[in-house]
């Protein structure tokens, strides 16, 4: 009896084996050899002449880094080289660490990684680098002298103060109440922004007043769309709201145009362009501030490219950007690189 | 009047008035209409699931995989509305074949092969839960057609809002009545609903009486299943986009709230009384916390020792009317 | 019988290794009650079982129902064919209304797919008032005393129009008035033409209720009389038999000393001013019947529900017993009624059930325990006792019901208590066994162990016991030496309110 | 040969595991050997294995007694972050060592406190284990939450983070760690007579207390155990990651529940083998990496992993079905 329980297991495996050929494109946007790598075990990605750059998200799946990924396969396919964009489900350190521990085992050239805590990620990439594997960070900094380079599609503090100006500037004042909508309180560069913008809010504009401590909505639009309303009812003088992390604003915004708010309370946050539109039209939400994703990603993999080529960076060298060439910004400690200021998307 | 202090739903209803005073003296606008409206609407989704988990645990069962059930049905309805455009007779009969179909599962693997309700339904759920995200590789479906958008905000009927105006009364609470008035229907008038009680009562009796085992523990299931897949559409509805990630844990909130509802983990007792008040309780619970002003990281403290001691609560009620019993009549 | 609604004839059950029945006969008529007694083990129950479908009898039997022949294939068959039966748990859903408890057979059985409660409320009030019960039918059973669950389980066999009712030890645990009220219930049973079948030990009751008591004695068909024709003590004679009893007893008021002293023990709702001495060495029989406090007033002492008031002293020393282990601390045992349940954990092995109590007799310093010695210790025992098969690692519910018995006994024989407490331990034991129980509990008293046996066996009482105590509705009725007390005596004093 | 036979009949479950865990090995080698068979993959296993494991151990004394301890990840969270507290202090910075041992002290102490708190709700009180860890487990998030701000904690000695990444003679620290605790769960709970009151409790709690044994207490302690596996789990996690964090590990929840059924652990309490456990716990972990290292698709290892389970779980109950008809038949027949 027991007997046929093994063999209809090792069964069962090879069927969803079978079902990984169909299922294992997605988490790779693309990347034939990155894909298959797995079924035709063609050794080691390196072996295989192209250099191969892994590019871990926080999480996939989600709007922003779906961008970011597409962004990454793009510089892939146009630099000639494989790209993995693969990241954990959710966004928990512990998954990301094992993934990458995963990634050293593949043999990959590169790791760029995106942390959901940087401290965390830190012991790991240690031993990639042990492993002679080139380590970048992007989108969140590790902070740590185990990186090579440093991708900031913005520094977080200027994030942080220009939400805080952006708010003013919907409200067309600089006194009066307002909140933090904040996607989860564990989020280190969500809490960098809040941070930074808190700090220039009480300096530069005084008269601006949070009314609480920043709400979690654990990256959930309809958590945030009912927090919201809570909050609007809880605090009626309530004039502004800043909304952080990409699912956050749009719920906020939502609360607002169903309470027809539009006029009274302004919301601005960080949210992707093609999600926020219909939100922007009808004014509920004043306006969206976020970087190109598509580029973060694909400077990332053109950064790590020129550097397994051996290249240095130099401020200013001209470099293979996702809409022709860019000039490089490169900080005075050799490796931190700022892709520029953010883009507003506003009402069109 | 005593037997309704001996009702296991009263104290859960003291505990609601109790928080609800204190909310009130910290937020008046609590008490509002268009408050309520909007912290039921925002719960409509936990109700449902409520309802359809009732049964389910009166029987003395469990399912948790009523997660991957709304997640696909959102996830598959979704698909259907922006792929097709289809219509809203459409979108739900979709979402009622997904819920019966892994109810169904469900109750076929617990009925016949005798795996039990917790095993298989975890077992399910990460199955089914697995299929939704490779499915979408967790990414968003948005841009839903217009009238399902429409179908999202409309409502019905007035009442006045606190302040002069009206309001209606948002689609998605109706659809939770209904199902509430469906659930009750079902549970007390059909003989199928009588069987779930008596199974949760006392197995053995229940089949010395005849009743299909089998037959009513497979509809227990399907029946949940069918809730989640509704409220896997007006989630949808309330949200306008679907994000396939939303639903992870929360089996576990729906739990709660029917079982301080009043239902016991080891069957044979609920009611839809009952659950309504655990949702509401847990609604109170979410809505309150922002409103009474209780600083963000306290909030998950305050909840979790209002769980403990509500549950303790009714225990030890339970205990002390068991003490009373009397054996022998002594003779004098 | 002419007229007859149930007739069995040539009815025989055996069971791997017991013949519960051989070649009984019963039979009763419309508007008739019709009472069946005899000791435990008589065979009452089996032939409950079989009325009602649970068990089929051996090939060769016939049942007549109205006087055609057929068989009954099941409960729900049993019910179809007119014959309910009310069970000691009554087999109803106490979470449930009584109304619903009453009503939903018929739903069922109609297969209805909406339940009307309207109709049901009717019915279930319509059989209520037949029964003369004033229950509203809306009440949770579950808080219905046990006197007015079982009003409602009657009702329930009303409302499913049986033409007859099996009712086992139905006055087991009411009160005088409730037990009043029953025999009214019964009266207007019989004026609905309703054959009531009633099983019992109580004979002051069986002679007050029945037109005909039948006599059943170890399986066997003893005899049917008029119950106007028989007198109480011809009736026990009858369930008794001659056999003459081997009362080896050691010997009497041998007084080396008081093991365990009990005065005034008292817990509302369970007994009141129980007052005894057990010496050492001693086996103390305590009988009287089922819902007498027996078991109640034993667990008191054992410390499983603690007493209200009155004290117990072991050794002459005063001890607080309020859980099992202090108990066996002071060096008191139990082996509890419910062997399935209570006695023994079922899916273990006989080695860890007898191991269980002693644990830290084989465990060493870090608390592991030394399994080298257990396996002795379960293999001295499991030899001592002669439980078959010899195998420690056999899963305890594999074992026949005598050799479970064996195995409680020996679990806390080896825990070597000074005071053993044996409730029925000869409950559904083939007879080979139970000789074998009764001489394993002389010897451990011959040991030096004081032991209380309780029983409502009075043969069993009379043969082990030395001497005899009989409680009746939760008091201690009466004392004797085992010398020349015989089974009616302890009868008279069991069953029947001072006389 | 006989006394094999007996064996085999005794450990068929666990037998039947191995092979199992036997057959993915095969698989996963098949399917990729200079990746999934390299030196650097098997070690990368066993530092991944043990923070899960460890939770899955604590997961099985409570589903041991018929209950369930849905708090354990919490526990681990928590426990973890108050000892961060003592690592990251200043004074940590000057005496490694004392602070590591006292972190590992802190760490027990705290994960025993918690383990107290779910034993007195579900033993003394009464309450059912599932609501009083669902209860918990939100309290005890709500005070890692309280206590980090959200924020991880960091800076830790250096020492400390060997503990999670360092190894002796190329066996990480963790899987040694590991050993230990699988090798004393196994004395304790299937060796010590506490342990086997365990098992009786969770057989059949009535005739365990009237056989004179405090299953009150005993069930107290069962969630001490658990909470305490929690807590040297989140020991390990902290020190791998270099923080510590509210959310870490949670994902081990559900596993841990699946892995200890798959384990063999009946739901119901009563039978289960610490063997069992470690070995299902391989299996998840082998399909987790292997399908990772394969470049499958991750949400590919939920599906399997709950396909597993039902069919594991199928088979063993059909064949559960299938024996005792046997039995019945060999009744019937004497």
């Amino acid at each position: 009896m027991k007997k046929v329980l093994a063999l209809i297991l090792s069964a069962a495996l090879c069927l969803s084996m079978a079902a990984c050929d169909g299922g294992s494109t997605p988490t790779t946007v693309g990347s034939q050899p990155a894909a298959d790598s797995g079924k035709t075990d063609s050794a080691d990605e390196s072996k295989s002449g192209t250099k191969t750059i892994a590019v871990m998200p926080k999480l996939v799946g989600i709007p922003y880094f779906t961008q970011t990924g597409e962004g990454a396969q793009q510089a892939g396919k146009d630099l000639g080289v494989n790209v993995i964009y693969t990241g954990p489900t959710k966004a928990d350190a512990a998954e990301q660490v094992k993934m990458i521990e995963d990634l050293i085992t593949r043999k990959v050239d590169a790791i760029c990684v995106a942390p959901n805590d940087a401290a965390a990620v830190i012991p790991v990439l240690q031993k990639a680098k042990a492993a002679g594997i080139l380590i970048l960070d992007w989108d969140t900094p590790v902070n740590d002298e185990v990186v090579d380079a440093s991708v900031h599609q913005i520094d977080d503090k200027e994030f942080g103060e220009h939400l805080v100006d952006q708010l003013v500037k919907a409200m067309g004042t600089d006194s009066g109440d307002f909140a933090y909508v904040t996607g989860g309180l564990s989020a280190p560069n969500l809490n960098a922004w809040y941070d930074a913008g808190m700090a220039y809010a009480k300096t530069k504009y005084p008269n601006l007043h949070l009314v609480t401590d920043k709400i979690p909505t654990d990256e959930k639009q309809q958590v945030a769309y009912t927090k919201t309303l809570d909050l609007i009812k809880a605090y009626p003088d309530l004039k502004g709201i800043v909304a952080l992390s990409t699912p956050a604003p749009l719920g906020c915004a939502q609360a607002v145009r169903e309470k027809g708010l539009q006029g009274k309370i302004s919301v601005v946050g960080s949210a992707v362009e093609a999600d926020s539109q219909e939100f922007l039209e009808d004014g509920s939400l004043d306006s969206a501030s976020l970087w190109d994703c598509a580029s973060l990603g694909y400077l990332t993999v053109s950064i790590a490219k020129t550097m397994l080529d051996g290249q240095k960076l130099t401020n200013g060298m001209e470099l293979k950007g996702k809409d022709g060439t860019i000039k490089l910004q490169l900080k005075s400690d050799g490796k931190t690189i700022i892709m520029g200021p953010p883009a507003d998307y506003v009402k069109k | 009047m005593k037997k309704l202090l001996r009702k296991k739903e009263f104290s859960i209803f003291l505990i609601i008035v109790f928080i609800s005073i204190v909310i009130t003296v910290a937020s008046p606008t609590f008490l509002r209409p268009d408050n309520l409206i909007d912290v039921l609407k925002g719960n409509v989704v936990l109700g449902i699931m409520a309802l359809g988990m009732l049964p389910v645990l009166i029987s003395g069962g469990i399912d948790l995989s009523v997660t991957g059930t709304i997640a696909l049905s959102a996830v598959l309805c979704g698909k259907l509305m922006v792929t097709y455009g289809s219509n809203i007779w459409m979108v739900f009969l979709l979402a009622i074949l997904i819920g019966a179909g892994i109810g169904f599962l469900d109750g076929i693997i617990i009925a016949k092969l005798r795996i039990p309700p917790i095993v298989t339904t975890l077992g399910m759920q990460s199955v089914f839960v697995g299929i939704v995200l490779l499915y979408t590789n967790g990414d968003w479906i948005t841009n839903l057609p217009p009238w399902f958008k429409q179908f999202g905000t409309f409502t019905v009927g007035v009442l006045p809002n606190g302040s002069g105006g009206t309001l209606g009364i948002p689609v998605q609470i109706v659809f939770l009545i209904a199902a509430g008035l469906i659930t009750w229907f079902v549970l007390k008038y059909t003989l199928i609903g009588r069987g779930i009680y008596a199974i949760g009562g006392s197995r053995s009796s229940a089949l010395r009486v005849g009743y299909n085992i089998d037959r009513i523990q497979v509809f227990i299931y399907m029946y949940c299943g069918v809730m989640a897949g509704i409220a896997g559409v007006l989630h949808t509805s309330i949200v306008q986009q679907v994000d396939p990630n939303t639903f992870t844990g929360m089996e576990l909130n729906v739990i709660v709230a029917v079982v301080i509802g009043g239902a016991s983990t080891v069957g044979g007792s609920g009611t839809v009384f009952g659950t309504f008040l655990g949702v509401i309780l847990m609604a109170v619970l979410e809505n309150g916390m922002v409103l009474a002003r209780i600083p963000t990281f306290w909030q998950k403290i305050v909840m979790g020792i209002i769980i403990v001691i509500a549950t303790s609560f009714d225990v030890i009620n339970h205990k002390r009317e068991q003490n009373k019993l009397v054996r022998v009549d002594i003779e004098e | 019988m002419d007229g007859a609604f149930l007739e069995l004839d040539h009815i025989s059950k055996t069971f791997p290794g017991v013949k519960a029945l051989s070649d009984v006969h019963f039979d009763i008529l419309p508007g008739e009650v019709h009472a069946l007694v005899g000791e435990n083990g008589a065979g009452k129950s089996t032939l409950i079982k079989i009325m009602s479908g649970v068990y089929q009898p051996d090939k060769g039997g016939v049942i007549r129902v109205n006087g055609k022949e057929t068989n009954i294939s099941g409960t729900i068959d049993a019910i179809r064919q007119g014959i309910a039966v009310i069970y000691q748990d009554f087999s109803l859903f106490g979470n449930l209304t009584a109304a619903e408890n009453i009503g939903i057979n018929g739903a069922i059985d109609k297969n209805r797919l909406v339940v009307n409660w309207k109709k049901m409320y009717q019915e279930a009030k319509k059989a209520l008032e037949i029964v003369g019960a004033d229950i509203d039918p809306s009440v949770t059973l579950g808080n219905l005393s046990v006197a007015k669950q079982q009003m409602v389980a009657i009702a329930s066999a009303i409302a499913q129009d049986a033409k007859m009712i099996i009712m086992d030890e139905p006055t087991s645990s009411l009160s005088k008035t409730e037990i009043d009220k029953l025999f009214e219930i019964i009266g207007t049973l019989k004026k609905k033409n309703i054959a009531v079948m009633f099983v019992s030990h109580k004979l002051d009751e069986v002679f007050r209720v029945s037109d005909r008591i039948t006599v059943f004695r170890d399986g066997r068909y003893i005899s049917t009389a008029k119950s106007g024709e028989v007198n109480t003590d011809q009736l026990i004679s009858m369930m008794v038999g001659r056999k003459v009893l081997d009362k080896n007893y050691a010997n009497l008021e041998k007084k080396n000393g008081v093991a365990l002293e009990v005065n005034r023990l008292t817990k509302e709702g369970n007994f009141k001013d129980i007052s005894f001495r057990l010496f050492k060495g001693e086996v103390l029989g305590i009988t009287g019947l089922v819902g007498a406090g027996r078991s109640e007033m034993a667990q008191a002492i054992f410390g499983i529900n603690r007493a209200d008031s009155g004290e117990i002293l072991v050794d002459g020393e005063k001890v607080r017993i309020n859980s099992p282990t202090d108990a066996m601390n002071a060096g008191i045992a139990y082996i509890p009624e419910n062997r399935q349940t209570q006695g023994l954990i079922q899916d273990q092995t006989v080695e860890s059930n007898i191991a269980l109590p002693l644990l830290k007799h084989y465990t060493n310093r870090i608390g592991l325990v030394k399994r080298g010695n257990q396996r002795a210790f379960a293999e001295k025992w499991i030899d001592r006792l002669d439980v078959r098969p010899k195998n420690p690692e056999l899963l305890a519910m594999q074992l026949s019901g005598g050799n479970q018995q064996k195995v409680v006994l020996a679990k806390w024989i080896a825990a070597d208590a000074r005071i053993l407490i044996v409730d029925e331990p000869t409950n559904g034991v083939d007879i080979g066994a139970k000789a074998e129980i009764h001489r394993i509990i002389r010897e451990i008293a011959a040991a030096g162990t004081s032991v209380i046996l309780i029983s409502s066996e009075l043969p069993e009482i009379l043969s082990v016991s030395d001497r005899i105590l009989v409680m009746r509705r939760g008091r201690i009725a009466g004392e004797f030496v085992n010398k020349d007390v015989t089974q009616e005596m302890i009868m008279d004093k069991a069953l029947v309110s001072n006389r | 040969m006989k006394s094999w036979k007996a064996w085999k009949a005794k450990h068929s479950n666990e037998l039947t595991l191995l092979l199992i865990l036997l057959g993915v090995f095969v698989l996963m080698s098949v399917l990729s050997p200079s990746k999934f068979l390299s030196p650097g993959n098997i070690q990368t296993m066993a530092f991944q294995m043990p923070e899960f494991g460890l939770m899955a151990l604590g997961m099985m004394a409570a589903i041991l007694t018929g209950g369930i301890n849905l708090s354990i990840t919490s526990v681990g969270a928590l426990s973890g972050i108050v000892s961060a507290f003592v690592l990251s202090s200043p004074w940590a910075k000057t005496n490694p060592v004392l602070a590591t041992l006292l972190a590992v002290v802190v760490c027990v102490a705290i994960a025993a406190l918690t383990g107290l708190l779910n034993g007195f709700v579900i033993a003394y009180v009464g309450v059912a284990a599932m609501l009083t860890t669902l209860g918990t487990m939100t309290l005890f998030d709500g005070i890692s939450l309280n206590l980090t701000k959200g924020g991880s904690i960091a800076g830790f000695p250096s020492l400390f983070i060997q503990i999670g990444n360092g190894s002796v003679g190329g066996i990480p620290i963790p899987i040694l760690i590991y050993t230990v605790a699988v090798v004393a769960a196994y004395y304790i709970l299937e060796r010590s007579a506490w342990g086997i009151q365990v098992y009786m409790t969770g057989c059949n709690r009535i005739a365990t207390s009237f056989s004179g044994i405090n299953t009150k207490r005993t069930l107290l302690l069962v969630y001490v155990f658990s909470s305490v596996m929690a807590g040297l789990g989140g020991l390990i996690i902290i020190s791998r990651y270099n923080s510590a964090k509210v959310d870490y590990g949670s994902s081990y929840m559900m596993n841990s529940v699946a892995a200890v059924v798959l384990g063999g652990t009946s739901i119901n309490g009563g039978h289960g083998t610490v063997a069992g456990t470690v070995i299902a716990v391989a299996i998840i972990q082998m399909v987790s990496s292997g399908l990772n290292i394969l470049g499958v698709n991750r949400y590919i290892v939920d599906i399997v992993i709950g396909v597993i389970l039902i069919a594991v779980l199928a088979i063993r109950s059909l064949a559960g079905i299938y024996d005792r008809a046997k039995l019945l038949r060999k009744h019937t027949a004497s």
